[in-house]
């Protein structure tokens, strides 16, 4: 544990500005990533794992959001503290994002040649060296030869068959599948040391869902990517990743290996999220819910924010828990343990 | 099983509900700035146009006694915007004007939408031919740009001022037509109109309870941002010698009228074009506010 | 190619709408009340003069056979005579329409400029002072009443700075340039003859920005809406994800996104301002189809009515198809079908 | 017993306009020759990805969509061309819930208002008398009474279905369309949901048709399930077969598809290749292009017929069917 992490998220604070108040939407998000660390991050419609995501590569829009604490660390320097200019260049070179929706992250006015390029072109070099298109000298040529043979590589990297043709097309030719294939494409141009996906199979059917996933698997092992995986399908995390953090409300709950949470589920989030998952072990009428309802992030409860859903709460709860060790790899926020470690 | 809460108490809730609401809405309009000054000005111009026999001072002139030996006198304390060619005064026949200049405006949008929506909201939901018979005589009143039909209509019906009303109301509706056939047409494919439909609404039910409340937000808004247009499209044809006439105080003749003394006797036309401005603009700032508060997705 | 067969299908369009257009004029003009003939002879005219004018303007005869002979003259180019002139509609409009086009095109391409550029300034200052500056200056403008601002531009810069004419399309003394479009700017530039060119830019500057003032306000709105719309896309963020500059993201992928949308209300407006093109030209005696319409529809002179309504229907429908074609050439999305 | 509901060769085109004249060219077979029943007090899942004509089967079934062809049986009457009016009054009888129950709800109408609407509509019923059915009806799905006069936009994602099934439940309806009810929902307040519709069924022994894309729910809460490719069913059995003996290639490869919560899971993913609309070939079985299993010739030349291969289990698929099904097909 000696070596920097490639990721650490400490403490994280935002609001975000609503007519309603302000709305404490993360609140105090740890989180570590190694190098090579395929980590899934996973909760419920607005736990912030969205937020937490976009926040690594300051996506979100500010106004309305805020952080009002905490650090994003990179391999050690703090995202935070870099000026815009200095974040499009890290963006550019260290980051690679992919997100939900494939139809509407595509632009539907420029073909594919167009868009996959301009992510080489800028992902390799710096903005202020990346020639305009109504430049002909023989250097900016060469510029754009590559890119245009980076782009036909990338596209059979992602499993598109007959790339170098399908590069003319425009995004609406394309099926949902195919259109995040060239969004994974573009996100892998410049080769970043970290791959965010933010529920990237959520829009997706089943069999093209199996598709998206099975190549991540496969560039994970190719290109030995680190991967932070945004989801909300506990079975999307089982089939892919080998660490998982589970958020709720604004606050990571519970990190552990993928095979120990779901074994050895310790918060009652986590234990009611794996019970509401109905499995092929599931009896008639035998689906537990997680009763009540996700709380108002304006007036957000005290203390631990799962305590009025939580069937084993107790008086502690009002406290903020702290993280609990329960082995090297698992940790939990809840005061029902104790560290082990 | 608990209390069950007495009609009284739900209705006082209801009310509560309602009342947030509406001052949300309320809260956005008044933060901004622009719409309340439009507005402001829009009560000053009706408290005006009411109130105009008692304020102009010579309110006589208005309808149409004349004054020989005070011609085309320039502003002064007597004449605040001085007089014409026949020796009226400007500022008495201004405000006297003030009234009509409202009156067209609101008969024209209300015409036009009355009309509009009826056949806008018909052709998209009984659509087939009926849609495509109604929306061709649409296009063909949009083919031409509704100053000159109405010109061509007005002039055939004969120079007035109610002529001038119905001319531009038979223009103006088709934007109204297709507006609403837009709306309904969207709203008729959206989830709780089938659901209406999947709980055995019937046609009227489905069409008055469940589309028409949720298409009229849009309608308010095009009505208020048309007003200031069909006021200007009324002087206009005022202007060109169509509308109200003499001795009318209709803003639109007056500028006319000073035409041809201008601009050596510049205040004939001068003051009667800035109360045309001034109403106009009130209209528009508060239209745009209230685009705001009805139609957020227009301005973020 | 698809873009011909919808171009081709527009056009066969237009066919039955303009059928319906000049029923709709034909029906306004000869069954609404007036008495066209009684004004076109005059006062004194006796009821033999009178019936004599009726038999040669054909309005003795029932008025469908009317209608059809009308109809059948369009086709073969005969646009009627005026009442009162006695001239041809169709050289009349052959002389007019050039004028009312070319400050027409003028005015809308100011209002487009300028429009695109205010509502991108608003956009991306959004709630910021230029933002409401450029909200309260284009409400301003478009408020006046356009006849009355254009009086007032002549007295400000025609009369007191003389910086430019108060009227025409060029001096008295000056021979226009040879008639090919009859569009003098372009005339000038395709006969070579730059003298006739600045003349003619020169009288064409204050008409056209005081007419384009209309435009301006719903063309600078609309961008502005479309901008912050387009900003709003996933898209956008996906491109500044993956490291592209502010300056790329905006200017290469989010102004085109805007653009095709904005395009529409230039069409429509172009209508608008064909219409506000009536009221700028009676001021500045711009010998357009404005000063035409006003004189015909104060004598009720029917036949100039008619042809020019027709005139602007064809125009302005012929603007809205290839507004369509350009948005289609645009959006790779529209399959014309 | 007859059937509560029983859909019999039912067809639906859209009709594909182009050419210069804007005319019908071609017709889009979104449902194409669809038959299936469902006893009372049963449920059956219609599964399917997006294009297979799940959700359209559905709203021919309450005839929110006329049918081009078929006939809709429910209760043994045939419903599918009553005139409006008299379609109107059975709609006390079938129900359905929306995907998005956002959307499903009338965002001008109040709670109360909007369960109260179906009792006007069928049964006259207003005022007090009405306004005690809803505060019942709320209890009902689990809402609580103040509810009543709150807008649904105040609402979670969760109470708003709540809604939704408290005003399809409101005229007592036999039979309820559910078309993805829980797939906008999150897992925990879908469980809750899920929980919901089954505690519903027992109390009113209802019957429902469960259109869904989410095999693992299907698999929960289903006792017969029909499997739609295209606009056609490939397989129907009991639940139980279908998730332990599948036969269609296509069934098998989407239940290997179902990302099972269980990281210890390790049974093999069958990778189906491209997607169902521009893999389908212009002739044979529409699956073909995307299929894993041996190919026989038949494949490719004709479209495979649903037919019985045990009791209950129907199967289109040459590869099931060329050697058991009845005398007559050989000739061909």
């Amino acid at each position: 544990m000696s070596s920097t992490p490639l990721l650490e998220i400490k403490d994280l604070h935002l609001e975000f500005k609503t007519f309603d108040g302000v709305a404490k939407v993360l609140a105090g998000v740890n989180l570590t990533m190694q190098r090579g660390d395929v980590l899934a991050l996973v909760g419920e419609t607005g736990c912030g794992k969205s937020m937490t995501a976009l926040a690594v590569p300051r996506l979100i829009p500010m106004p309305p959001g805020k952080i009002t604490r905490g650090q994003v660390l990179f391999e050690g320097q703090d995202l935070l503290k870099k000026s815009p200019e200095e974040m499009q260049r890290f963006r550019a070179k260290h980051l690679g994002m992919i997100f939900q929706d494939p139809t509407t992250n595509l632009n539907p006015l420029f073909t594919i040649r167009e868009q996959l390029i301009d992510a080489v072109l800028y992902q390799q070099h710096d903005a202020n060296k990346v020639p305009s298109k109504r430049n002909f000298s023989s250097r900016a040529r060469t510029m754009r030869k590559q890119a245009n043979e980076r782009a036909i590589e990338l596209m059979n990297l992602v499993g598109i068959q007959d790339g170098e043709k399908r590069l003319s097309d425009y995004p609406h030719q394309f099926s949902g599948g195919m259109r995040q294939r060239v969004l994974i494409a573009m996100a892998l141009a410049g080769e970043p040391d970290l791959l965010i996906a933010d529920e990237p199979t959520t829009a997706l059917d089943v069999t093209i869902q199996a598709q998206i996933l099975g190549l991540i698997r496969d560039l994970v092992k190719k290109l030995n990517l680190s991967v932070l995986l945004i989801t909300h399908n506990l079975g999307v995390v089982a089939k892919t990743c080998e660490k998982v953090a589970v958020m709720y409300a604004g606050r990571v709950v519970e990190e552990s290996s993928v095979k120990d949470l779901f074994k050895n589920p310790k918060h009652p989030y986590t234990q009611g999220l794996i019970n509401a998952v109905p499995t092929r072990h599931t009896p008639r009428r035998g689906l537990e819910g997680i009763p009540g309802l996700i709380p108002n992030l304006t007036q957000p409860p005290e203390g631990c924010r799962f305590h009025p859903r939580c069937p084993k709460v107790m008086d502690t709860c009002q406290q903020i828990p702290e993280a609990r060790r329960l082995s090297a790899e698992h940790k939990v926020y809840c005061h029902l343990y104790e560290d082990a470690l | 099983m608990a209390r069950s809460l007495s009609s009284k108490e739900l209705r006082h809730k209801a009310r509560e509900v309602q009342w947030e609401a509406f001052r949300r809405g309320l809260y956005r309009f008044r933060s901004n700035a622009l719409s309340m000054i439009g507005l402001s000005s829009l009560i000053i111009l009706v408290i005006l146009a009411f109130a105009a026999p008692y304020i102009a001072p010579y309110p006589e002139d208005a309808r149409g006694k004349t004054h020989v030996t005070e011609r085309l006198l320039p502003p002064s304390g007597e004449h605040l915007f001085g007089t014409d060619k026949v020796g009226r005064d400007i500022f008495s026949r201004v405000i006297m004007g003030t009234g009509l200049a409202l009156r067209v405006g609101i008969v024209i949008i209300f015409l036009a939408s009355i009309i509009g929506v009826t056949i806008g909201g018909i052709a998209a939901y009984a659509g087939g031919w009926i849609d495509d018979l109604l929306m061709r005589i649409t296009d063909i009143f949009l083919t031409v740009p509704a100053l000159v039909l109405a010109i061509a209509i007005t002039a055939a019906l004969g120079k007035g001022i109610t002529n001038v009303m119905i001319g531009i109301s038979l223009v103006w509706w088709p934007g109204f037509a297709r507006l609403t056939r837009s709306l309904v047409l969207s709203l008729k494919e959206e989830a709780f109109v089938e659901a209406a439909d999947g709980i055995g609404s019937s046609h009227a039910r489905i069409l008055f309870r469940h589309i028409l409340p949720n298409a009229l937000s849009p309608i308010i808004v095009k009505m208020s941002t048309d007003f200031g247009f069909a006021v200007l499209t009324a002087a206009a044809l005022g202007f060109i010698g169509l509308g109200a006439q003499p001795p009318t105080p209709e803003w639109g003749a007056m500028i006319n009228d000073g035409r041809e003394r201008f601009p050596s006797e510049w205040w004939i036309a001068t003051f009667p074009g800035l109360a045309i401005f001034v109403m106009v603009f009130s209209w528009n700032l508060l239209g745009d506010g209230l685009r705001d508060v009805l139609d957020p997705r227009s301005r973020r | 190619m698809k873009l011909g067969s919808y171009f081709l299908r527009r056009l066969l369009l237009l066919i039955p709408l303009l059928f319906g257009l000049s029923l709709l004029t034909f029906t306004v003009s000869r069954i609404l009340p007036g008495d066209p003939v009684g004004l076109a002879a005059g006062p004194q005219a006796t009821e033999e003069i009178k019936e004599s004018l009726r038999k040669e303007f054909g309005l003795d005869k029932p008025l469908p056979v009317q209608y059809l002979s009308y109809i059948g003259n369009l086709f073969r180019g005969e646009w009627g005579q005026s009442l009162y002139s006695r001239r041809e509609v169709a050289s009349d409009l052959k002389v007019y329409f050039p004028a009312t086009l070319e400050l027409t095109l003028a005015a809308i391409l100011f209002a487009g400029i300028f429009g695109t550029l205010l509502g991108v300034v608003s956009a991306l200052n959004r709630n910021k002072l230029p933002d409401h500056l450029a909200r309260v200056v284009v409400l301003f403008f478009v408020s006046f009443p356009a006849f009355w601002l254009a009086m007032m531009f002549q007295l400000v810069f025609g009369l007191a700075l003389d910086w430019f004419p108060i009227g025409k399309r060029l001096n008295i003394l000056m021979t226009p340039p040879q008639t090919i479009t009859g569009l003098y700017l372009l005339d000038s530039i395709l006969t070579w003859n730059w003298k006739a060119f600045r003349m003619a830019a020169w009288h064409l500057f204050i008409p056209a920005l005081v007419l384009s003032f209309g435009a301006l306000a719903s063309i600078t709105r609309i961008t502005r809406a479309n901008m912050l719309e387009a900003l709003d896309k996933d898209f956008v963020r996906m491109e500044r994800a993956l490291g592209m500059p502010d300056r790329v993201v905006i200017f290469k992928y989010v102004l085109r996104n805007a653009f095709i949308a904005t395009l529409t209300i230039i069409a429509l407006e172009f209508g608008w301002l064909m219409a506000g093109a009536v009221l700028v030209e009676t001021i500045f005696d711009w010998p357009g189809l404005g000063l035409y319409i006003v004189e015909s529809s104060l004598r009720l002179d029917f036949q100039p009515i008619m042809g020019i309504t027709i005139i602007y229907g064809i125009v302005f429908s012929l603007v809205n198809i290839f507004t369509d074609m350009a948005y289609g050439l645009l959006d790779p999305r529209i399959r014309y079908g | 017993m007859t059937p509560l509901l029983e859909v019999k060769g039912l067809k639906k085109y859209f009709p594909q306009r182009s050419g210069l004249f804007n005319q019908k060219t071609s017709y889009f077979k979104a449902v194409d020759d669809v038959s299936f029943t469902v006893p009372k007090g049963k449920t059956l899942g219609l599964v399917g990805e997006s294009g297979s004509g799940k959700t359209t089967i559905g709203k021919c079934a309450i005839r929110l969509l006329e049918p081009t062809e078929g006939k809709i049986l429910f209760d043994g009457e045939d419903i599918s061309h009553l005139p409006r009016k008299v379609m109107q009054q059975r709609r006390s009888d079938i129900q359905m819930i929306y995907q998005s129950p956002a959307a499903s709800l009338n965002s001008r109408m109040t709670i109360g208002q909007i369960i109260a609407e179906p009792l006007w509509i069928h049964q006259k019923m207003g005022g007090y008398q009405a306004q005690q059915r809803v505060l019942e009806l709320l209890n009902v799905v689990g809402l609580k009474e103040e509810h009543y006069h709150r807008f649904p936009h105040e609402f979670s994602g969760g109470q708003q279905q709540r809604v939704g099934i408290a005003r399809a439940l409101a005229v007592n309806p036999k039979l309820i369309i559910l078309d993805e009810p829980t797939s906008a929902l999150d897992v925990s307040v879908q469980a809750q949901v899920l929980n919901l519709l089954q505690q519903l069924q027992d109390d009113f022994d209802l019957t429902y048709v469960f259109i869904s894309h989410d095999l693992g729910v299907v698999r929960y809460l289903c006792d017969e399930v029909a499997l739609l490719y295209l606009g056609k069913i490939v397989e129907i059995a009991s639940v139980k077969t279908i998730f332990e003996a599948p036969k269609h290639p296509y069934t098998q490869a989407l239940i290997s598809a179902i990302p099972e919560p269980d990281p210890e899971d390790k049974k093999e993913q069958i990778l189906l290749k491209g997607d169902a609309t521009s893999a389908r070939p212009r002739q044979g079985c529409p699956f073909a292009g995307r299929c894993h299993a041996p190919k026989i010739a038949a494949c490719e030349t004709k479209e495979p017929p649903l037919i019985a291969t045990d009791a209950g289990h129907y199967v289109a698929c040459h590869l099931h069917t060329t050697h058991s099904h009845p005398s007559g097909e050989h000739h061909a």
